[in-house]
């Protein structure tokens, strides 16, 4: 191998102190080792991770479930603290013994733990950081794969096997075995910190959001402010990130993003008042619970100003979390990338961490508030009674689970992603008179109209058939789409080659 | 082969925050719905939990208004307020406040803050806002403030307040706080929106270029 | 000491007031005594809320009071950000102490 | 939700309910007008003015209109009706502050017309502000809750704050404004501070209750009283900061000299104005219910605020060159003067209270009308002579320009306190209600306020020298109509209300006697109790009252 010689000075090899060092190791080795494999048998491992961690949450909630019976059924039980020990071991062992449950001298002991709260929350709290780093890494890989069929290319296909499904975890390596580089006119602690006080807000944003009926880590009376509240300190990092970079683009990203942020803020929250007059809480278990009527009671429908607050609110949180066409403090073509300029591996890793968690965080609550929550189209009141574990099963996918949240957020994902390789990007001033001259009006006259709705016309015949009239319309939109979409599915390459064709000056 | 202590803090920040929340003695999944609808919540019995996340969250107040005395670089002062703020938060969902507590992050955090962060952004020429003060006089300020300190703790701490510890704490209903605002105080509510219709219109006033 | 009560959440009331007073008092920046005027109002405010807790009257006053008092901050802090802007637009600084023009 | 609705009318304010609180709706209504008005009819500023000057009209009709309510019924609380005394009240002591207040703002927006109206973009903005201001004054002036008090001092605060840098393009402007901005939220915070210590104590923040459970802990003594003693003057703080009491006065001479003479004159009289008479409501509640043997240390404490604030005011006019600053500490030793009569409401409920308020009411109108005239003639000059405000820039006016020069002299002389003046008079009446309760602090407190007064002639004499003694080359200053007219009206019922001296002191005993009769929260003496059960068709509100007495 022949030895360029550089004109430069050459900077040494980075070595890795400390625990990096440690991590980066593991990280290679696991690549090396586990790639190969991986990549033999991508489907059935992706399929087998999902089968896996569910069968993992049922796990948990079976034995928790259990130590409960145990501590109900306990008569004479004491203070119930927080930390949550009610039981001994011998209690337990007792109560094993007694329902002639093999009580084995280490069960008792290894049940023992599970009634400690905090352990059930130490559970839980693994539960949301994995679902929370999940969906970044999971949503950057579709990114990148519908920004390729918007632009008629394939995205990543390599690393992984089937599409390329493991591009992220790859770059997070990458990330990870990044150089953590800190500009030296930059203010280094506040460059250091930065990056975490926009990821902090956007991860205890997901402490309060319900996935399902029981699927809470906290069930919070404010949880809706709280997680508005969470979405826009997620803002200080961003100020902070580009005020200590020491760069003029970051700066004016910086500034961009508290502009754009604290004026958006206000049509958004004004059109969230909105359901949250409907369902006379702020719970958001209870205003999920509300509608479980199936696609009509969903409370997008409910009249036409919730209509109208539902299509306000999803624009403005596209800009509450800086999405195109509102993506303003990190146009990478006039600013550099904007706040982000200056940082690189891990800790800019943070700020897309952030960003896609916050886009789910917001589709979420759209979903929560608007579209029916974790409810299919179908009405839960025609649900099987749960007698069997195929009922219950079937009740979940037909009826109201988890999933069917998670993926109605998805759908909101994607369309911003559909938006942002669509859309061109507007002007700040376009920006901030969009919001002060267009939404806030609208969402103005939309709450106030939706309030003398409620007091005039709720509950009226009138105002079912709009509710039917409204969720037929979108039932069409939505089948629309969906064909549209399965016909260019379908004749993917050859439509766009005819509509190219056709449009063709002389064709 | 040195630690990096700081990173590892650094790391552990979100976990530790989400624990405070995590632990927080406002079980309300656990307590029962029809009560807390009516925004009663049973006195918690915290313990050694409660008494750790009040010394953790008291923890970051202090050593961040500390921060803020000692601190000579306004943007810094203005990062180190935002811990004060988000754990006076958490104090308050300590003291059962839930709705106060998301409208400080929401109101306090999220919007005074970035204010105040936007208008040192605006008003520092050079990027390190920097301020020297005279030693002499920070010693001064230092003595007046610990005596005032001392006064005000021997007071506080000695004073006969109302207590009644074992009665029912009412939490923070939405309904009473709906009720509160429409009813015993109707006025100073119109009278601040009013308020701070004014205060928008001078403070545009004030900051609009010609 | 592990049983949390008023007079926790008053001691920690009391020393941020104290510590706003100190920053008022030393900061020559205009924003930085509006961040000591902040630090005050929440010192006022754990004490509003935590007497609201303790005082076992069964409503929730304080709590309401509180609320008005984080709106008053952020009135005050709008317009005081708009005064600041404007000085700075005048004199190119917001040091308090380059304001002396007007004296005696 | 729908029990809600149905609640409604349970809880929904009434309509005579709202009649009680119609000036300040149509306070508000105004707001809105002239903020909307720009949209529909353009920003000229004239219109603008006459705008405000028809809204402000019409709420004084509502107030009349109150105050007929008032004199039948007795005090009214406005929307309050059954729940908690005094968070707005509408008896005669505020009524005749929404008055003086409504007539002060047409003074000043005719003044402001005649000097600033012609080079004015910003019109709208101007009087958002300063009506916002007034409402905000006229609010501090009729509530005996804390909370609503802080509020509204804050809402006559902040936009002060912005009507003094309103002058943007002017540095002078800028400092002036942050120098206020500053203290001002301060002194909030303290005196929040200092509320939620009562707050924390009495477990209310209505004045009456927390007299009533004050007395005691007062007299007992220790941290408690430390603790209420403290809290108490944390809020006496945010009162003083008002008032300019000589400690919190450091904002006056400055806001007052940067913003422009109009808001000066403004703020110099309604600003002060609104703090004593709150100040004085504020003592006059609490001497009603807490005893009056405890307050004395209250008394001498606001005694001695006010011979310090004086005295300081006085002296620290001599050595200013500026007119407008002049003034500025000339009102900082008036509301020094004034606050002696609040000094004498604390010690005692007896018949020397009336004539007490009585005298600052009677003070308050004259006042305005001298500080109206005296600002008035320094803006009309300042505005023909390029800003300048120096007392030197009023050399040869007496002979040059007799219509600005008459006025001047007429008010500056009546501001000493000199006899063919109604300042005289007043500050008779004043002397004469220290002098009534022969206790020997306020005798020392009236010998006070007249070496005050010997001290002070030196000072405004100076301006009087340079305008009848010094010789101009600079020729005479053409004087707006409207301004001219203004200013001199001023210095005529200078004289006029001397001749009728009689008209004032009635009127002013009858408001302050109104006051004092039924208090609408009033429960502490019998004849108070008795007097309210007839007047007050709203008994509710005492009720909530005497239960949290008796438990």
């Amino acid at each position: 191998m022949t030895q360029f010689s550089v004109p430069w000075k050459q900077s040494p090899p980075l070595e890795y102190r400390g625990p990096a060092r440690g991590i980066v190791a593991l990280a290679r080795m696991v690549y090396t080792m586990a790639t190969p494999i991986v990549s033999r048998f991508p489907g059935p491992i992706l399929l087998g991770a999902i089968i896996g961690g569910t069968l993992l949450v049922w796990a948990h909630w079976m034995l928790f479930g259990f130590v409960e019976t145990i501590a109900a059924s306990d008569v004479n039980g004491a203070a119930h603290s927080v930390w949550g020990q009610t039981l001994t071991t011998a209690e337990i062992g007792a109560y094993l013994d007694a329902h002639s449950i093999v009580a084995s001298g280490i069960l008792k002991y290894l049940l023992w733990p599970l009634q400690l709260e905090l352990l059930r929350d130490l559970v839980g709290l693994g539960a949301i950081f994995g679902l929370f780093n999940l969906i970044p890494v999971y949503a950057i890989w579709w990114e990148r794969k519908v920004a390729g069929r918007i632009q008629s290319r394939m995205g990543p296909m390599r690393v992984g096997g089937w599409h390329g499904w493991a591009q992220s975890f790859a770059d997070g390596v990458k990330l990870v075995g990044k150089e953590d580089l800190v500009p030296e006119q930059a203010d280094a602690m506040l460059f250091r910190v930065a990056p975490y006080l926009a990821f902090v807000p956007s991860l205890l944003a997901f402490l309060c959001l319900p996935l399902g009926s029981y699927w809470v880590f906290r069930n919070v009376d404010v949880a809706l402010i709280f997680i508005i509240a969470m979405v826009g300190v997620e803002v200080v990092g961003v100020i902070v990130a580009g005020w200590a970079s020491n760069n003029k683009w970051s700066v004016y990203g910086a500034m961009r993003e508290a502009c754009q942020m604290v004026s958006y803020e206000i049509p958004m929250t004004t059109v969230l008042l909105i359901p949250i007059m409907t369902a006379g809480t702020l719970n958001m278990v209870q205003i999920g619970d509300m509608q479980t009527g199936g696609w009509f009671s969903w409370n997008a429908f409910h009249n036409p100003f919730t209509f109208i607050a539902f299509i306000t609110y999803y624009i403005a949180s596209l800009a509450n979390c800086k999405r195109a066409p509102f993506d303003l403090p990190e146009s990478e073509s006039e600013l550099v990338a904007g706040f982000h300029t200056e940082y690189s591996g891990f800790r800019w890793a943070l700020f897309f961490f952030a960003e896609y968690a916050a886009m789910f965080v917001v589709s979420a609550l759209a979903v929560t508030l608007f579209l029916g929550a974790w409810h299919t189209p179908i009405p839960a009141t025609w649900a099987f009674e749960e007698d069997s574990i195929v009922k219950i099963f079937l009740n979940g996918v037909l009826f109201s689970s988890p999933f069917w949240f998670i993926f109605k957020c998805f759908i909101f994902i994607y369309i911003q992603l559909w938006i942002r390789w669509t859309l061109p990007r507007i002007r700040i001033d376009q920006v901030l008179y969009s919001c002060v001259q267009v939404m806030f009006p609208i969402a103005c006259v939309a709450l106030v109209g939706h309030a003398v709705w409620m007091v005039l016309l709720d509950g009226t015949v009138f105002s079912d058939i709009i509710r039917w009239i409204l969720g037929l319309l979108t039932a069409a939109v939505t089948f629309g789409f969906l064909s549209v979409a399965a016909f260019g599915y379908r004749n993917g390459r050859q439509m766009v080659g005819y509509l190219a064709v056709k449009q063709l000056p002389g064709a | 082969m040195t630690l990096r202590l700081k990173k590892i803090l650094l790391l552990m920040t979100p976990l530790a925050i989400a624990m405070f929340i995590a632990a927080a003695p406002v079980h309300a999944a656990d307590t029962d719905l029809s009560l807390s609808d009516q925004g009663i919540q049973t006195s918690a019995d915290g313990g050694l939990l409660e008494a750790l996340m009040f010394y953790a969250c008291a923890g970051v107040i202090l050593a961040s208004g500390l921060a803020i005395c000692l601190s000579k670089n306004i943007v810094r002062m203005a990062v180190y307020l935002f811990g004060t703020l988000a754990a006076v938060a958490l104090m308050y969902f300590l003291l059962l406040a839930n709705f106060i507590g998301v409208i400080q992050l929401i109101v306090y955090a999220g919007g005074t803050l970035i204010l105040l962060i936007f208008g040192v952004m605006l008003t520092s020429k050079s990027p390190w806002a920097k301020f020297e003060v005279k030693r002499s006089e920070l010693i001064a300020a230092g003595v007046v403030c610990a005596l005032f300190a001392g006064m005000l703790l021997f007071v506080v701490v000695n004073a006969e307040w109302p207590l009644e510890t074992d009665a029912v704490v009412v939490g923070s209903s939405m309904t009473q706080f709906g009720t509160g605002l429409l009813t015993n105080y109707l006025v100073p509510f119109e009278a601040i929106s009013v308020l701070l219709l004014v205060v928008m219109i001078g403070a545009a006033y004030m900051a609009r270029q010609e | 000491m592990f049983e949390i009560g008023l007079t926790h959440y008053l001691v920690v009331a009391t020393l941020l007031f104290v510590m706003g007073i100190f920053v008022m008092i030393t900061k020559r920046n205009a924003i930085g005594i509006l961040i000591g005027v902040e630090m005050v109002l929440n010192g006022a405010n754990i004490n509003l809320v935590a007497f609201n807790r303790y005082n076992g009257m069964g409503n929730i006053d304080g709590q309401i009071v509180s609320l008005f008092v984080i709106v008053l901050a952020a009135a005050e802090a709008a317009l005081a950000v708009a005064i600041c802007m404007n000085f700075y637009k005048n004199l190119n600084t917001v040091d308090v102490d380059h304001g002396d023009t007007l004296a005696g | 939700m729908t029990e809600l609705i149905a609640e409604i009318p349970a809880w929904f304010p009434k309509a005579s309910e709202f009649l009680t609180f119609s000036p300040e709706l149509a306070w508000v209504a105004t707001l809105c007008l002239i903020m909307l008005a720009p949209l529909a009819i353009g920003r000229d500023a004239r219109i603008t003015a006459g705008l405000a000057i028809v809204g402000i009209a019409v709420t004084a009709f509502f107030t009349f209109k109150v105050m007929g309510i008032v004199s039948a019924e007795g005090p009214q609380t406005g929307l309050t009706p059954d729940r908690t005394g005094g968070m707005l009240i509408a008896d005669n002591l505020s009524l005749f502050f929404k008055l003086f207040l409504l007539t002060f703002l047409v003074g000043v927006s005719i003044l402001w017309m005649s000097v600033s109206a012609n080079q004015e973009d910003d019109a709208p903005e101007f009087f958002v502000l300063m009506v916002g201001s007034a409402l905000g004054m006229s609010l501090m002036v009729s509530t005996q809750n804390i909370l609503m008090m802080i509020i509204a001092i804050e809402f006559a605060s902040l936009p002060s704050y912005a009507i003094v840098g309103f002058n943007k393009q002017k540095r002078i402007a800028a400092e002036a404004s942050l120098k206020y901005m500053i203290f001002g939220s301060v002194s909030a915070a303290v005196m929040l501070y200092g509320a939620s210590l009562i707050y924390g104590f009495f477990g209310t923040l209505d004045v009456a209750q927390i007299a009533l459970n004050a007395g005691p802990v007062l007299e007992a003594g220790g941290a408690n009283r430390l603790l209420v003693g403290l809290g108490m003057f944390c809020l006496f703080v945010g009162i003083a900061f008002k008032i300019s009491a000589v400690p919190f006065h450091f904002w006056c001479p400055d806001a007052f000299q940067g913003a422009k003479t109009e808001v000066t004159a403004w703020l110099s009289v309604a600003s002060k104005a609104a703090g004593l008479l709150l100040l004085m409501r504020l003592a006059h509640v609490f001497c009603m219910y807490a005893g009056a043997e405890v307050l004395h240390g209250v008394a001498i404490v606001i005694a001695i605020f006010a011979t310090i604030t004086c005295t300081v005011g006085n002296l620290s006019a001599y050595k200013q060159t500026s007119t407008k600053r002049m003034l500025a500490y000339s009102s900082i030793a008036h509301a020094g003067y004034m606050m002696a009569a609040a000094a004498i409401l604390v010690d005692a409920n007896k018949v020397e209270s009336f004539s007490a308020i009585s005298a600052v009411l009677a003070y308050v109108v004259v006042y305005m009308l001298m500080n109206l005239g005296a600002f008035g003639v320094v803006a009309l000059l300042e505005s023909k002579n390029g800003g300048d405000d120096s007392i030197t820039a009023f050399a040869g006016l007496g002979w040059k320009t007799p219509v600005l020069a008459i006025p001047m002299l007429f008010c500056l002389v009546s501001l000493v306190g000199i006899p063919p003046f109604a300042g005289f008079i007043t500050k008779w009446y004043l002397l004469a209600a220290l002098g009534e309760t022969g206790v020997g602090l306020y005798w020392a407190l009236a010998i006070v306020i007249v070496i005050n007064t010997l001290i002070s002639l030196w000072y405004y004499m100076r301006v009087i020298v340079q305008m009848f003694l010094r010789e101009s080359d600079k020729p005479a200053t053409d004087v707006p109509m409207s301004g001219a007219l203004l200013v001199n009206v001023c210095g005529v019922l200078l004289i006029v209300l001397l001749i009728f001296s009689n008209p004032l002191k009635n009127r002013s005993d009858k408001y302050s006697a109104g006051l004092f009769a039924a208090s609408p929260t009033a429960l502490a003496g019998e004849g108070a109790k008795d007097s309210l059960a007839q007047s007050s068709p709203q008994a509710g509100g005492t009720e909530s009252l005497e239960n949290n007495h008796g438990g």
